[in-house]
């Protein structure tokens, strides 16, 4: 049986490959130095090293800047025992922060950090998965000149010559800068080279909601909004709960005021009107199916409703039928919450739409209330790529220097980019993969990841964290600011000067303490007061809806616009909505699939503008009808080995003009047949009370509503008591969770759970120890959707138990179903017991092809399970074990409500896992488990299972029902 | 036939066509007084224990014992290693109830009784026995075949090989034969 | 069976027609039987061997292949954990059970017509335990733990087996089966193997069955404790084939999965496997009667029998069917509901409808005197028998399976090549243990069949 | 003759019988013996690369256990010492010792000396110094006297059978937390008593399921 210990056997061999000579020879010299006796930095790496023999040695690999550790981190280093540190993770411009738990110097498992505005304490499914990055075996490893491996030294004698002048056709194109050091090293290489140029461009950007501000206060203005205080919502087009940033801390103050304990207590209501069917549109009380072209009309509708330019004004066409009868329920009850409602438009809606809604927002008196401003300073993006690209096209670009993104790969296809980068005299390429728009760069140069490398980071709201390193770059990369201050002499050239120089203000204990919260003591951006020009913005001209079939680019929720392509975890986990793994589809309504004779599997063929895209079509109940949905990031080519040739790419079809909604498609059935791999292929209940559900009103009139009559349950035997000690139980509240991916990722980087590959999902074989079970309900055509996170529930008269024939798996009396893998033979027996389905079977040596690096990554607290065993969640035991040998240590008898976090818990952005001992009646999870809407799934089994679930509860408008 | 001296007469045999002959043989021996007799037939023969006066075989007794034992044995193991050796809370069941104990113990049951069944039968016989002086014997091979054999044993007091065998033929056997021990 | 031989109250019409034919004496009886073993191999056995030995190895490399890659290489998933690996393991076991109960339960019953054919059903019985006894042992994820299921004192771990689980009951009955069906068969031969002892001319044959027989004269002594033997082992085989059918059947009764968690599973279960069981014996039994002349031994009798027996048990087998889906009806359970109605428009509809027409509809052929005495006629009957019971197991564990509680958790199962290739190699292996005993051993009881030519002669 | 087989066969399959009996009886008796952990597993006494003698440091000088194994309290894992550790004394101790050439070079080149691992578990063993140290379980009854051994060699099966038996009984294995590094402690009365009275006191009740040490 291999486990997570199996680390330091490879590392044994690893130990004799030539980068690993490489870093003893880098290494050893520098630490070699003084033993000061007590823990400082560096005896602390060598304590590690000499304690694990060569395992040590990636520890070694830190860098000998200071950092300290954490708030939940011991000051000094006790080898075996995990350190934790804050550093923060950025999408874009937002930034997350985090707290990085490290074993022995690996960076093992990633959560939220909890004093950071954008987290909260939780981590979303893209940074859960960024450590996998950083183990990434196919990442830009070298300098390459011309594709054949070079050195750093070289670059800089290249560099020291190319940039002397004054940057007559240099250009600089990066992604969205969100790292305030870095804009000081821009500005300042911008000042050395007065005649350059910078472009920042991001696939996915905030170019319309920006524009739209613009409209309506005359400055670009970033929009805060505030769930807490908003009772009623209206998202048109908007999935603030799933991709459009920043969804944590939006998800977090959404999700509290959908939690209840009572029927007295008030929720909120979410109105959402969208194409695709979002995770936002999932939580709704309301949703309007629509194609996204039209939202402007819709919004326009609203405004008349709302009466926005008051009685004598009939500027705008009203609703008429259902959409009508809808929008005035909707406009009465924002009209009814004046202050505490909110109105947004998603990032994908054009500038308009920005506008109208801001103006809305403003007679709702919701400006200052549920929504606030900050100042933003803007270049629309698409734009400075456009000219970008027509300056190559024109010959005048003799530099271009492309820090991070995959321009070749996703930048617009009119703009024709693969071809005019040839025109380009000398291509400098600094990104984390060898990609498409490496291979066709002359100088490519590594990125460090950034858990290797000193950075920093703004989040949403303005607030600063301190990106501080785990480990020295595993291979040469660097990060982007140290290139540009290689190019344009910046007074600092390391990471972590540049990082310090910029913080210089913070005093020594300043700073240390920015470190160890993650945050910096810099106030978030100053709120701004802006008022919208009703009279300007009525005078806008309202976009058309979309003729022939409308096209709505998404970024994926597995792969985002491509950059996580090469992260087997993501791919993996099924997209919350369609449940597809390792693919995008086109995603189009039964309705539009019937006219267009198509079914789910079958190939379509999309032309516009003179472009065809042959993708293949997944039916999508809830979508807009005479509208498709093609989510970004697929059909990489040129990409690690995860990431190749998996799913299709749509940017062929995605233009500078419309990138986001594009109209005038032409749409038919392609030849041929696609498979896809789905983790759950039935959609239905089946009218099985396994999730429960009541509206508002209901739950007031029937609060039991959640407790399915049935006959007393007993046992045929005496039954074992679990009333001493602790009892760990679990209770999922199905009003907060959204169905986001985070907790499965958090679980499989806690329990070090395989990646199968899309065939074997195919088969059945995928290894997540929590399904996100997603269930339609009523028509076909216009569904509700329901989630429910399950893993084991724990049951106290387990099924599975009974039938092992060799007691591999047994119960605790703390009431765990316990799985012990070694005692395992593997017969599957107990996964066909299982009521819920939810044991998973080492078929094959999921672990065979993982690379030694990526076996860093493994949890050394928890068994790598070989082939022919079995396993399941076991709420987290290692870290149950673990608290418990603290408590005795500390002679604390008693564990702490809440000090132990199961993984998914921890990272849940919605707080909707509530783990705890179910013997202490004032645990968090007692409490819980008193509510009415408590109830457990498959109870008249009387399994008795310790996971229970908290019924849901919608709020619709009385109007509408 | 005609060996070393050390050969002793170890019996005669009478060979006989049908059973019934041979019954109405192994009946008049015995009420003329003759107790060490045996049957050599190629299949059993009903009534020829009344006539050779044996007992009733006691093979029922041992197989019963035998199949206590196993179920003794059964519920001891499933009683001391759930219950006692390591005791584990299985799908919330007791370590040990007679309920799910049934299966295995009926097993064993049926198991050791078989055995004794099998051993105690080849005990009771004597078997395996790879060499009987009356394999010595030119028509024993019958009696695996189609004849039906009577074997008087030298040991019997009656014994005589002339007068034994003359005796046999006026019984209606067909061919006697006096056979040796090596 | 001599005291069975001549009681006239044991005398049923059973006897009409005789059941050995064509003027037999005891001596051409032997001769008849044993010639077979001592007469030079033709070339056909060579030829059927060389097929069967084939297949045979076939099996071996897919367990190798499958002992070193992993279970993956089979269809099963999540949520389908088993399918062919227990389908086969139910299978055989059920194809076993016929050679136990013609051997025990007929015997108990006086039915003296048995004796033709019990000692080639037993034969049949042992050689398909062992190919069940693989499955279990290679359904496993890591075989090299296989020996875990046994309690074998340990040392090392201190760990014992969990008595709880069906499957564990399964070990020991299986094992159990294997070892008195092996004895009782033995027994049986004692006398036969003496018969062939006698008969052999030289040396190497006289050596070894003159071990194998033990000694045995056929001692009037010999013969009492023998049959009271006989009569105990027959006694103790016939609650034991019950129970292992039983106990395999728990394997699912005693789950929580609806389909499975059935109580009329063991009654069911027992009257389907002695149907199949039946079948096989048919099967193969036309075959050696008309390959080894045996017509005279094997008369029309005992195949019409058979055929009773098959139509008997398989109408039952149909009953339960019919309970099945009533219960499921009656019961108001839903999700019992839903799985017969599954079941029956489902997507593995195709196979419980190929099950149905296999055992139910198909034997009620056999009301037909015309069909049940026709040799063609029921020997395509008892492969289409054979064919649907293996689909009986199909159904009940992979239509269970595939669709229980959570919808979310629903998945399909489909073979492998590995799947297929498996089953092929121990059919393989099966055969090729029959053919083996058709050439070396005496493939009817010599002895019985005297003690029943006796009974005959003996004027009844 | 017409017997296949001659008078004698039955007295030679007797003897045969028994003699299969007695070998098959002995051949099981000796893989019992040998199997046991007790005596497959014990006795590993590995070289070390750097003759280095527990006897000599932690007995007749007398050093604690936790000066080189400083984690053993606060970490799952007994630190192996870095070499920084040795240097502490034998810069002035012995500082031209031929034999601690080896040590020197490691200090000297910042690399690690391979020590080789003796007391190994199976790696879905988890088990923790700290849980057991804190508790009052001495070094010496998992590790034995290493104060007397020149070489470090495995005196105890670390069977999973071996570790129940005290998790089954803790008492007599325990003693006050102070005391663990002292290998020859001797206790003035039945240890168990004291054993018992830890327990006690500090609520030790040693997990018997899987999860305990299996995660």
């Amino acid at each position: 049986m291999r486990t997570g210990k199996t680390y330091w056997r490879s590392l044994d061999e690893l130990a004799r490959t030539p980068e690993f000579e490489q870093w003893l020879h880098r290494e050893f010299p520098e630490n070699a130095s003084e033993w000061t006796g007590k823990a400082s930095r560096r005896n602390l790496l060598k304590l590690m090293a000499a304690s694990f023999g060569l395992a040590g040695l990636v520890a070694c690999r830190r860098p000998v800047e200071r950092i300290l550790p954490a708030a939940k981190g011991v000051e000094e280093y006790v080898p075996g025992n995990p350190m934790y540190y804050a550093t923060a993770f950025s999408l874009g411009a937002a930034a997350y922060g985090l707290h990085v738990e490290a074993h022995d110097g690996r960076p093992t498992k990633i959560e939220g950090n909890p004093q950071h505005p954008a987290s909260r304490g939780a981590a979303g499914s893209f940074a859960q998965a960024s450590i996998l990055g950083l183990y990434d075996p196919d990442r830009a490893k070298w300098v390459r000149k011309d594709g054949r491996r070079s050195s750093w030294e070289e670059f800089e004698k290249f560099a020291a010559g190319r940039f002397a002048g004054q940057g007559a056709g240099l250009r600089f194109l990066s992604g969205e800068i969100g790292s305030p050091s870095l804009e000081a090293v821009k500005k300042h290489a911008l000042q050395r080279f007065p005649q350059a140029r910078w472009v920042e461009f991001e696939p996915v950007s905030q170019d319309e909601p920006m524009a739209g501000a613009q409209l309506a206060f005359g400055q670009p203005v970033r929009a805060h909004y505030h769930f807490e205080k908003a009772d009623v919502i209206l998202a048109l087009d908007c999935d603030f709960l799933g991709l459009d940033a920043p969804t944590l801390s939006y998800t977090r103050e959404f999700a509290r005021r959908r939690k209840i304990g009572t029927p007295q207590d008030r929720m909120n209501r979410l109105y959402v009107a969208e194409a695709n069917y979002s995770l936002t549109g999932a939580a709704a009380d309301h949703r309007l199916r629509l194609r996204a072209s039209e939202v402007a009309a819709l919004l326009a509708e609203l405004a008349a409703e709302l009466k926005v330019f008051g009685e004598t004004l009939r500027v705008l066409p009203a609703a008429s039928g259902a959409r009508r009868k809808w929008l005035a329920a909707v406009a009465r009850d924002l009209a009814a919450h004046k202050g505490r409602c909110l109105v947004l438009a998603g990032p994908r809606q054009p500038a308009v739409v920005h506008a109208w809604v801001h103006l809305i927002n403003q007679l709702l008196g919701n400006a200052g209330a549920t929504v606030t401003y900050t100042a933003a300073t803007w270049t629309p993006q698409t734009q400075a790529l456009k000219e970008l690209a027509s300056e190559m096209a024109a010959g005048q670009v003799s530099t271009l220097v492309i820090l991070g993104g995959n321009p070749v790969y996703n930048a617009p296809a009119d703009l024709d980019f693969a071809s005019h980068i040839k025109k380009v005299e000398c291509v400098i390429r600094h990104g984390l993969e060898e990609d498409e728009t490496a291979a066709l760069a002359h100088w490519t140069l590594p990125e460090a990841h950034y858990l290797e490398t000193w950075g920093d980071a703004r989040a949403w709201d303005g607030t600063c964290s301190i990106q501080q390193p785990l480990v020295a770059p595993i291979y040469e990369g660097r990060s982007a600011a140290e290139v540009v201050a290689l190019l344009s002499g910046y007074p600092h050239r390391r990471a972590y000067d540049i990082v310090r120089n910029f913080w210089s203000a913070l005093s020594e204990p300043q700073w240390r303490k920015a470190l160890h919260d993650g945050v910096t003591p810099t106030p978030p951006s100053a709120e701004l007061k802006v008022t919208a020009d009703a009279r300007r913005i009525q005078g806008l001209p309202l976009p058309p809806p979309a003729t022939g079939v409308e096209i709505n680019f998404q970024p994926d929720a597995g792969v985002w616009d491509g950059r996580f392509a090469n992260n087997g975890w993501l791919q993996e986990a099924p997209d919350p909505m369609t449940k597809l793994t390792w693919d995008n589809a086109a995603l189009l309504s039964p309705a539009t699939a019937r006219s267009l004779g198509v079914n789910t599997g079958d190939m379509i063929s999309i032309q516009r503008e003179g472009r065809e895209l042959k993708i293949p079509a997944m039916i999508l109940p809830g979508h807009a009808d005479n509208s498709i949905t093609l989510p970004l990031g697929y059909g990489r080519t040129r990409c690690g080995r995860v990431g190749r040739g998996v799913g299709h790419n749509v940017y062929p079809l995605r233009t500078s003009g419309a990138m986001s909604i594009a109209a005038g498609g032409k749409v038919s059935k392609a030849p041929g047949r696609y498979k896809f791999s789905l983790t759950q292929d039935h959609h239905s209940m089946e009218g099985r009370p396994i999730v429960r559900e009541a509206t508002l009103e209901e739950y007031r009139k029937h609060p039991h509503f959640a407790h399915e009559p049935h006959q007393e349950l007993f046992s045929l035997y005496p039954e074992h008591s679990y009333d001493k000690g602790n009892q760990w139980g679990m209770v999922v509240d199905l009003n907060a969770c959204i169905g986001c991916n985070a907790c499965l990722l958090a679980c499989q980087a806690e329990n070090n759970i395989p990646i199968v590959g899309k065939k074997e999902v195919a088969r059945g074989r995928e290894m997540h120890w929590i399904r996100l079970d997603r269930y339609f309900s009523g028509p076909e055509e216009d569904p509700e959707v329901v989630y429910q996170p399950m893993a084991c529930q724990q049951c106290e008269n387990a099924p599975c138990e009974n039938v092992c024939p060799v007691a591999a798996t047994a119960h605790s009396p703390e009431g765990l179903n316990e799985m012990a893998y070694n005692r395992c033979i593997g017969t599957r027996y107990c996964a066909n017991n299982c009521p819920y389905k939810v044991r998973r079977f080492n078929f094959l040596e999921w672990h065979k092809d993982i690379d030694q690096l990526q076996r860093m990554q493994f949890n050394p607290d928890v068994t790598v399970r070989m082939r022919g065993v079995m396993e399941k969640c076991n709420y987290c035991v290692q870290r149950i074990q673990e608290a418990k040998i603290k408590a005795k240590a500390e002679g604390r008898r008693p564990i702490r409500d809440g000090e132990i976090l199961t993984a998914c818990q921890q990272t849940c952005p919605a707080e909707a896992i509530v783990f705890g001992n179910i013997n202490d009646p004032n645990s968090k999870v007692s409490q819980l488990r008193k509510q009415d809407r408590n109830y457990a799934v498959l109870a008249e089994l009387n399994v008795k299972p310790r996971t229970t679930y908290l019924a849901k509860v919608r709020n619709p408008n009385p109007e509408l029902v | 036939m005609s060996q070393a001296t050390n050969q002793t007469v170890a019996g005669v045999l009478g060979d006989f066509a049908t059973p019934e002959a041979l019954l109405a043989a192994v009946g008049e021996l015995r009420s003329r007084g003759y107790q060490k007799l045996d049957a050599l037939t190629p299949f059993p023969i009903h009534g020829m224990d009344e006539a050779l006066g044996a007992k009733p075989s006691r093979l029922g007794y041992l197989v019963a014992l035998g199949g206590a034992a196993g179920a003794g044995a059964a519920l001891l193991l499933q009683w001391w290693t759930g219950a006692v050796d390591y005791p584990l809370v299985i799908g919330g069941k007791p370590f040990f109830a007679f309920e799910f104990s049934i299966p295995i113990t009926f097993e064993l049951t049926v198991l050791l009784a078989s055995f004794t069944a099998v051993l105690g039968m080849l005990a009771l016989n004597g078997l395996p026995r790879f060499y009987h002086p009356v394999m010595n014997a030119e028509r024993f091979r019958g009696a695996t075949n189609d004849r039906f054999l009577l074997v008087v044993d030298a040991a019997d007091p009656l014994f005589d090989p002339e007068r034994t065998a003359a005796l046999l033929h006026s019984l209606g056997c067909e061919h006697t034969e006096v056979y040796k021990d090596e | 069976m001599a005291d069975l031989a001549i009681r006239p109250q044991d005398i049923d019409a059973e006897l009409n027609p005789p059941l050995v034919t064509g003027g037999l004496t005891y001596a051409s009886i032997t001769e008849k039987i044993s010639a077979i073993t001592e007469s030079k191999t033709p070339r056909a056995w060579y030829i059927a061997i060389g097929v069967t030995g084939a297949l045979t190895a076939v099996l071996g490399l897919m367990i190798a292949y499958l002992v070193f890659t992993g279970i993956g290489v089979w269809g099963n998933n999540s949520p389908v954990g088993w399918a062919w690996d227990i389908t086969n393991f139910v299978f055989w076991i059920g194809i076993g059970h016929a050679g136990t109960l013609i051997s025990a339960i007929l015997f108990l019953f006086r039915q003296r017509w048995r004796t033709s054919i019990n000692r080639a059903a037993e034969a049949m019985t042992l050689f398909a335990v062992a190919c069940a006894g693989i499955f279990p042992l290679i359904h496993v994820g890591r075989p090299w733990r296989a020996y875990w299921l046994f309690p074998i004192p340990n040392t090392d771990l201190n760990m014992w087996q969990n008595f709880r689980s069906p499957l564990l009951w399964d070990v020991f009955a299986v094992s159990t089966y294997a070892t008195v069906s092996a004895l009782f068969w033995y027994v049986g031969l004692i006398p036969d193997l003496a018969t062939l002892r006698d008969r052999a001319r030289n040396k190497i044959r006289q050596w070894i069955f003159g071990i194998l027989s033990l000694g045995w004269r056929g001692s009037a002594h010999h013969w009492k404790h023998y049959e009271m033997a006989y009569l105990i082992l027959a006694g103790l085989s016939t609650p034991l084939v019950l129970s292992v059918h039983t106990i395999v059947s728990f394997d699912f009764a005693v789950s929580v999965i609806p389909g499975w968690h059935t109580t009329i599973f063991p009654p069911y279960f027992v009257a389907g496997a002695i149907f199949s069981g039946f079948a096989m014996v048919i099967t193969l039994m036309v075959i050696a009667r008309q390959t080894l002349h045996l017509e005279d031994l094997i008369t029309m009798k005992h195949l019409e029998n058979m055929c009773k027996v098959i139509l008997a048990t398989g109408s039952i087998v149909g009953y339960a069917y019919a309970v099945e889906f009533f219960t499921a009806f009656f019961s108001g359970n839903p999700y019992e509901r839903f799985t017969f109605i599954n079941r029956a428009v489902g997507p593995y509809a195709w196979a419980v409808w190929t099950m149905f027409t296999c055992n139910v509809f198909a034997p009620q052929l056999f009301w037909f005197k015309k069909i049940r005495t026709s040799i063609p006629a029921m020997f395509a009957i008892s492969i289409v028998v054979n064919i649907g019971m293996w689909f009986e197991r199909f159904v009940i564990i992979v239509t269970s399976l595939h669709r229980d509680y959570l919808p979310a958790s629903w998945g399909y199962f489909r073979p492998t090549a590995i799947d297929v290739l498996t089953f092929a190699g121990s059919i393989g292996l099966f055969l090729t243990l029959f053919l083996l005993f058709a050439r070396f051993l005496p493939i009817i009881a010599v002895s019985e069949v005297k003690s029943v030519l006796h009974a005959q002669e003996s004027g009844h | 003759m017409n017997a296949i087989f001659p008078k004698s066969a039955d007295r030679v399959f007797r003897f045969a019988v028994a003699g299969l009996v007695v070998t098959a009886g002995a051949a099981a008796g000796l893989y019992a013996y040998f199997s046991h952990p007790k005596v497959l597993d014990t006795g590993y006494t590995p070289v070390q690369p750097v003759a280095y003698s527990h006897k000599l440091h932690a007995g007749n000088l007398g050093m604690d256990c936790r000066y080189c194994h400083f984690t053993v309290e606060k970490s799952a894992f007994a630190a192996i010492p870095p070499t920084e550790v040795c240097m502490n004394c034998h810069v002035r101790v012995k500082p031209q010792s031929p034999q601690l050439q080896r040590v020197r070079d490691s200090y000297a080149r910042g690399e690690p000396i391979p020590w080789v691992k003796v007391h190994r578990l199976p790696d879905y063993v988890y088990f923790n110094h700290q849980a057991h140290v804190s508790a009052g379980v001495s070094c010496v009854s998992c590790h034995g006297r290493v104060d007397q051994m020149i070489e470090v060699k495995q005196v105890e099966p670390l069977s999973m059978a071996w570790c129940l038996d005290c998790h089954r009984n803790p008492a007599p294995k325990l003693r006050p937390v102070e005391l663990v590094t002292k290998l020859d402690w001797q206790p003035d009365r039945d240890p168990a008593d004291i054993g018992r009275e830890i327990m006690r006191t500090k609520q030790i009740h040693p997990p018997l399921t899987c999860s305990g040490c299996h995660r």
